[in-house]
């Protein structure tokens, strides 16, 4: 029956992609770093490493160690600062026709503002992708994202000063996701990310010392799919915003729970580490599904787990 | 420099020593544009557990696409490689980083310490492109004999001086490779290093009072190998910020970075 | 030097035991099922499946799935009730010289505290672990561990009827640790236990649905480790009491590791399944590093790795 | 009943067909116990991806502690199992579980759909201890008939009656095994089941209409095998709590469990 392709387009809010395989920040460089080995254009969307107003050095090393199918991160968000991002990095990708979200961050709700402003100026910026999970410096270092006034706050200035789709990522560690959720819905978010990563730590027994420079880091991949499914449900259950599903997305069958679950779109993150050709694999993957089971498209499978 | 990730069969598994095994494998898209000094990325494991790839120096590229790699079992990457077969596949990602600049005068003293000396050869074979094996000396360390032998025999064949150091003194001299360096004459040269940490900021403070060039290849934690995760950070010679051992190395010159 | 056998005595408050490794509670069962395949002489201690007053039938099947590197239940707390404990389990537990601690459960303040003052009476109780993790029926199922409030007076109440060791086991799924820790620190609990499982979801995409019945499950086994490092860490730097370390724990030197970061004991859960080895693995193993770096007794790794 | 944790070595690995295996372990202390029905929990990666056991039927036991499994390749965990070489270990867990109660009188059918044939072949060889090979009838059915051949010829030259049914008439009848239940008489006799599901539940039913006692084999999910983790849990017939499949099954009585 099914000979057609199925319609792999999505739309998340007002932001419409050709379908739901995006890069998760801070895993796929400005997108230039992996042109020779994925075909960009295939992408639904490309979001970036994280850009705050001035550079960052990031965290002394060791940043990185590896866990049981995870791996923990510190790089503390080392960035080329927006100056920097704008003069030689949008020019790349202007040339790809993939829709650009660049992923900010801040140390202060005047931080985010400033880059909403800015980046609202550049038209290849198809969509900001708000990371809340940084600690605000004017407010004891306490993570914007778990606080739900922090974050309605953080949202509200983005949204009033960006006219394109303002999606938010969220913390998972928090006690209740679906506050949160809620609170970044009412500031007037287009649409909301989750997961980032997971709070979490390992220690070298040689040397008796954390494996991390910096202690603590964010834990990531395979390991942390459970968790990421489970608040992309309760998120799906709270607000009626489009979820971007995270955490752990390594093959198309990754991919469908998250869209079962809820997501609309989803973002593969550490596994282009492991395999370059993730994304491509899982875009594929999720297509032959869809011709397999004769579903259409594939919106119809958002949320379908939920609705049993 | 473009990167390929390809699936590479497995040639020929060679046991040089107790943990020190020599793959080759097939892979003709990375052979072709690789350097000496440059690494790629291994899958070890097709699960998740593993789940990081493990970066390995390119130690020889022979005709017909053929790549070696030599390793050392330390942990559960290495021994899971270890356990593959001839006509298994590895999931291969590379060429990658700047390998080294070698295209210098004067003498070149290529130094390596441990499981360090496998870019070696690959570079001493490059450079016998263009210069005369009189030019080239190689000074190898280890802890015991067994972990050289078979390498320090690769280069000899080559005609190139080669002069061995062992901890345990079975083999060569009895010491640190780093001490044999002590007896060679100042003046023009490279030296071109890789191995431990430590040894390298030797080598780093004896080349600068030798008045030699000095590139060291350094080993960091890494994720991707394509400069997209930076983790692999390492201190800028002026502590201001970091340089990433996946794009601006492994191969940095010891002026570039800070040695703590 | 060191030939002789490095001390691996520990103290838990109050609360001695011969080695540090106990068995995590719902992963042993009562002690019993692992009669044949592990030396129950040998363990710290002896935690047995988690008791309510009355027998509890547990959740629809499915039950568990596997995750990478983890896995996640929904037993949904199924056990013989307080009665039949007494009367069917404790006899066999009595001829075996472990410590036992009786890990319990409830759906109010009140459950807690007659399970409490029903197990003073047992002598062969040695401590007890209470598992705060669960819903609390009369405050809207919020579970007890989420708020510092609730932690509080269910400890209160254990405390206040139990006159051995009380450990208080604290849930992951929290946005601060340390707030409940020292709750429960202020309550009188003696020490605490972390981390229960951390919720997590799968779903299976053929027959478009969750894996488990219960829809959302707890995750454990090594995927977790990371995750339960950092919240020992946290705790051992808010609170004074003696902490159990749990999450992942399957070779010695995970166990080294909870040790090293403020753990004085541990226990050992999902790897029971993988292994019914594994905790006189892990015994030998912590003995075989202590011996091989000159140290003398077990304790002296608690918090090694903070102080450096 | 003990149970044993043992690391077996791998003598002969079969593959029967396209997906189906067939090995033999050498693991003597869990043969010696083993009772027809009854299991073992094999860890199928020496990672931690997959990380639980999987359990597997006692295909048949023989002498000098050699048992076999047969399986059907279905997920990661079992091409894992699939890849694994003669001389390799595996760390095995068992004889777990209540097996089949085969101490009845009247005549016997065992019936066998899928890989649920696996194990049948025990039971008929112990069965084959007390009764006549006259007293026993085999029912096997499958997809299709490579799934079949083998095992049905294992049976056959045990002089016991085998009928085979494949779903697309590759061999024997074309249909199901449930069907060929239909022709048999009435009367006292037991039926020993084990295969999928939907398949149990209708052999459940035609065995009450024609007044045999019925036990099935039943497949849950399982993490311990011990009856520790409480996750092998089946619906009382009561509707009223669980019983274990580990520990109480995974034979059960068809009137014990709720047939939904
Ligand atoms: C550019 C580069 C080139 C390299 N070339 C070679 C080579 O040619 N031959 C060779 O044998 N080794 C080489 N290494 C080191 C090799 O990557 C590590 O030995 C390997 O990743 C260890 O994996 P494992 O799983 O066996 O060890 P693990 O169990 O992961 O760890 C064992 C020990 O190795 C250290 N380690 C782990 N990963 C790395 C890493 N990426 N870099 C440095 N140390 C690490 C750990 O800190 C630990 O102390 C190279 C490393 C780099 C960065
Ligand atoms: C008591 C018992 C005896 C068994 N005997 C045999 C046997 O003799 N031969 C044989 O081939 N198989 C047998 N099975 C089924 C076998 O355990 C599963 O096929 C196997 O665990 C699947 O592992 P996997 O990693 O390949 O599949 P997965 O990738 O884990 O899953 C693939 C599919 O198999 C299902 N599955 C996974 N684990 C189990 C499980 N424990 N029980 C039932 N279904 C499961 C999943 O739901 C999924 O649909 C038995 C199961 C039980 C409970
Ligand atoms: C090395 C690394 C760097 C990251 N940097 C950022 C970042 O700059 N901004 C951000 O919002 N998330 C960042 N993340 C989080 C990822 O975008 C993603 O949310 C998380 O890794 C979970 O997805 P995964 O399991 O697929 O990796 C980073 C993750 C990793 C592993
Ligand atoms: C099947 C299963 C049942 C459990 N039952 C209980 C319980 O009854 N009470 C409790 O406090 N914790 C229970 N736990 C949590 C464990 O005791 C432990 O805290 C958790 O599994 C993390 O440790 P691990 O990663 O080593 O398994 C259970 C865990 C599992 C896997
Ligand atoms: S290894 Fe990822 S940036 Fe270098
Ligand atoms: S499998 Fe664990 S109780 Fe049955």
């Amino acid at each position: 029956m099914a000979i057609e392709q199925p319609d792999m387009r999505v739309s998340i809010g007002p932001l419409h992609l050709q379908n739901p395989v995006m890069t998760a920040s801070g895993t796929f460089g400005y997108g230039e770093e992996y042109g020779s080995l994925v075909n960009l254009h295939r992408l639904g969307a490309i979001i970036v490493k994280g850009i705050s107003l001035r550079p960052r050095q990031g965290n002394p090393p060791p940043r990185i160690a590896e866990t049981a199918a995870g791996m923990l991160n510190a790089i503390g968000l080392e960035n080329v600062g927006l100056e920097r991002f704008l003069a030689e990095k949008i020019p790349f990708l202007e040339g790809i026709e993939t829709p650009l979200i660049v992923n900010i961050l801040g140390d202060s709700v005047d931080d985010y503002q400033e880059l909403a402003a800015r980046l609202d100026g550049e038209e290849k910026v198809a969509a900001l992708e708000v990371n809340i999970s940084c600690p605000n410096v004017r407010h004891g270092g306490v993570a914007f994202g778990t606080d739900p006034e922090m974050a309605h706050a953080v949202t509200k200035a983005v949204r009033d000063h960006f006219s394109r789709p303002v999606i938010v990522k969220l913390s998972p560690n928090v006690t209740d996701i679906t506050v949160i959720a809620r609170a970044v819905e009412e500031a007037g978010a287009d649409a909301l990310s989750l997961i980032n990563t997971v709070l979490g730590m390992a220690i070298d027994i040689e040397a008796e010392k954390p494996k991390l420079a910096n202690v603590f880091g964010g834990l990531s991949g395979p390991a942390i799919k459970p968790i990421g499914l489970r608040m992309v449900w309760q998120a799906a259950e709270s607000v009626s915003l489009p979820i971007i599903g995270i955490g752990g997305i390594t093959t198309p069958e990754d991919a469908i729970e998250y869209l079962l679950a809820g997501a609309c779109a989803i973002q593969v993150g550490t596994a282009n580490f492991i395999n370059p050709g993730a994304t491509e694999e899982i875009i594929r993957g999720i297509g032959k599904h869809l011709t397999a089971r004769g579903i259409d498209s594939v919106q119809e499978l958002t949320g379908r787990a939920r609705r049993r | 420099m473009r990167a390929y990730q390809q699936q590479a069969e497995i040639v020929r598994s060679e046991k040089l020593s107790d943990d020190i095994y020599r793959f080759t494998v097939n892979m003709a898209d990375i052979a072709a544009g690789s350097k000496p000094g440059q690494f790629v990325m291994v899958r070890v494991a097709e699960g998740l557990d593993p789940l990081l790839r493990r970066p390995f120096s390119i130690h020889q590229v022979a005709k017909g696409g053929l790549v070696q790699i030599l390793f050392k079992v330390v942990g559960r990457g290495t021994r899971a490689l270890a356990g593959m077969q001839p006509g298994q596949q590895l999931d291969m990602l590379g060429p990658l980083g700047r390998g080294f600049a070698h295209d210098r005068p004067g003498q070149h003293y290529l130094v390596g310490g441990g499981i360090g000396i496998a870019p070696l050869l690959f570079l001493a074979k490059r450079m016998l492109k263009t210069v005369e094996p009189s030019a080239i000396r190689v000074l190898l360390g280890a802890a015991t004999g067994t972990e050289l032998d078979v390498l320090g025999e690769d280069f000899a064949s080559l005609g190139i001086d080669v002069q061995l150091a062992t901890e345990d003194g079975s083999l060569g001299e009895e010491g640190l490779v780093t001490e044999l360096m002590a007896s060679l004459p100042p003046g023009e040269g490279t030296v071109y290093a890789c191995g431990p940490y430590p040894m390298l900021r030797v080598v780093a403070g004896i080349s600068r009072k030798k008045g030699w060039e000095c590139q060291v290849s350094l080993e960091t934690m890494m994720a991707c190998g394509l400069a997209a995760c930076l983790g692999c950070a390492v201190l800028r010679r002026d502590m201001n910020g970091y340089v990433h051992a996946c794009k601006d190395g492994p191969v940095f010159n010891a002026d570039e970075v800070a040695w703590l």
